[in-house]
């Protein structure tokens, strides 16, 4: 399950979708929507994607996880749309047989979405602007 | 040829359109459309400088030699998690 | 949350037990029985605790935790009792601003639950015997 | 005065009970409570020496001195998780 939405993100449905029986160990990582960043209040944020290229990113990730350990099955589900605090706007769900490399490899691949696979968020202020966020431009 | 550009976020936002149609040598490469953007949007000049560029939705780098019915996306910094 | 209980794990009270306004990175780890480990198979593994010394611990595994990353909320739920393969043995869930942080606590919690807390298991296998694990003993 | 050891896991399989009553000098230290519990149990004396021992439910050492209604469990290796 490697896939963008615009409904909310269910965490049981990512547990479910990664268990399995030689996996002892399954990492599931939540980034919700923060109230607080640098001291400056958020409303709400509103993503969107390149979507089709933003699919076959995931799938590289996942890909490149799997060269470097032992996954047993893997899921990521990026929401899209406008979300309010405390939303998940991201959720990653890894089952390895132990559990260093599932935290190791959760901790990859949030770390590679946030990195390539072309998402974007524009942060609503309380004064009402609406700004895009663009990391270090 | 005639290439189509999509644009993003806070580019698409300075340029005021989601697509910009660019006329371009053959063989041109995407240094070609970096240059033709920048001229085309001054004003998101510096932004452009930090996006990348993909190329039918992988990522592609300046020296890449584009061919009619490529579809080009430009990425500002993504943000997404 | 930090307790043993007898029934099964419910991963959505962990998450739920942590999620916080300010808090954009939750990590949660499961740990669920695994059919085979180093070849040999299991069909039932049993838990008990030394439980109110078990309680203790998890009590000062979280401040031990809260020392050394900037937590929002935890949860450490382990189960007793005979489970089945998959069913979920321990659940960690913890909270923080950044996730980089979350993913930390996280795995010194559970590695801290696994080194001091007074809980042990048997292995039922296949052929019917039934075998405490104590590690290096 | 007389203290009573909880056994737990294979210790208390090895045992064969899961309390042990020990009688001990005044002041005594928990070195003593694992002397005599590999003179009675001699089957467990491999385990207990890997065993950590808990004065009132808190890990414990060898030096601690043991008063009366002091609560002693003996815990082999953990293996939650």
């Amino acid at each position: 399950m490697l896939t963008l939405t615009h409904e909310s993100i269910e965490p049981a449905a990512l547990l479910q979708a990664v268990m399995c029986r030689d996996c002892g160990g399954v990492v599931l990582f939540l980034g919700t929507v923060r109230e607080l960043t640098n001291g400056q209040a958020t409303v709400a944020l509103e993503y969107e994607a390149y979507a089709g290229m933003a699919e076959k990113e995931l799938h590289a990730i996942e890909a490149n996880a799997r060269e470097r350990w032992p996954i047993g099955a893997m899921a990521v589900v990026h929401r899209l749309g406008k979300l309010d605090i405390m939303d998940i706007a991201v959720g990653v769900a890894v089952s390895c047989p132990h559990r260093a490399d599932a935290f190791e490899a959760a901790r990859f691949v949030i770390d590679e979405v946030k990195k390539r696979v072309p998402i974007w968020k524009r942060d609503h202020t309380p004064e009402g602007t609406a700004v895009w966020v663009h990391p270090g431009a | 040829m005639t290439i189509v550009v999509e644009l993003f976020a806070r580019l698409r936002e300075i340029a005021g359109t989601p697509y910009l149609e660019l006329e371009l040598p053959d063989s041109a490469t995407l240094a070609v459309v970096r240059w033709q953007l920048a001229e085309r949007v001054p004003e998101a000049a510096s932004l452009l400088s930090k996006s990348a560029i993909a190329v039918n939705e992988c990522y592609a780098d300046e020296t890449m030699i584009l061919q009619s019915g490529d579809r080009i996306a430009v990425l500002p910094p993504v943000s997404g998690g």
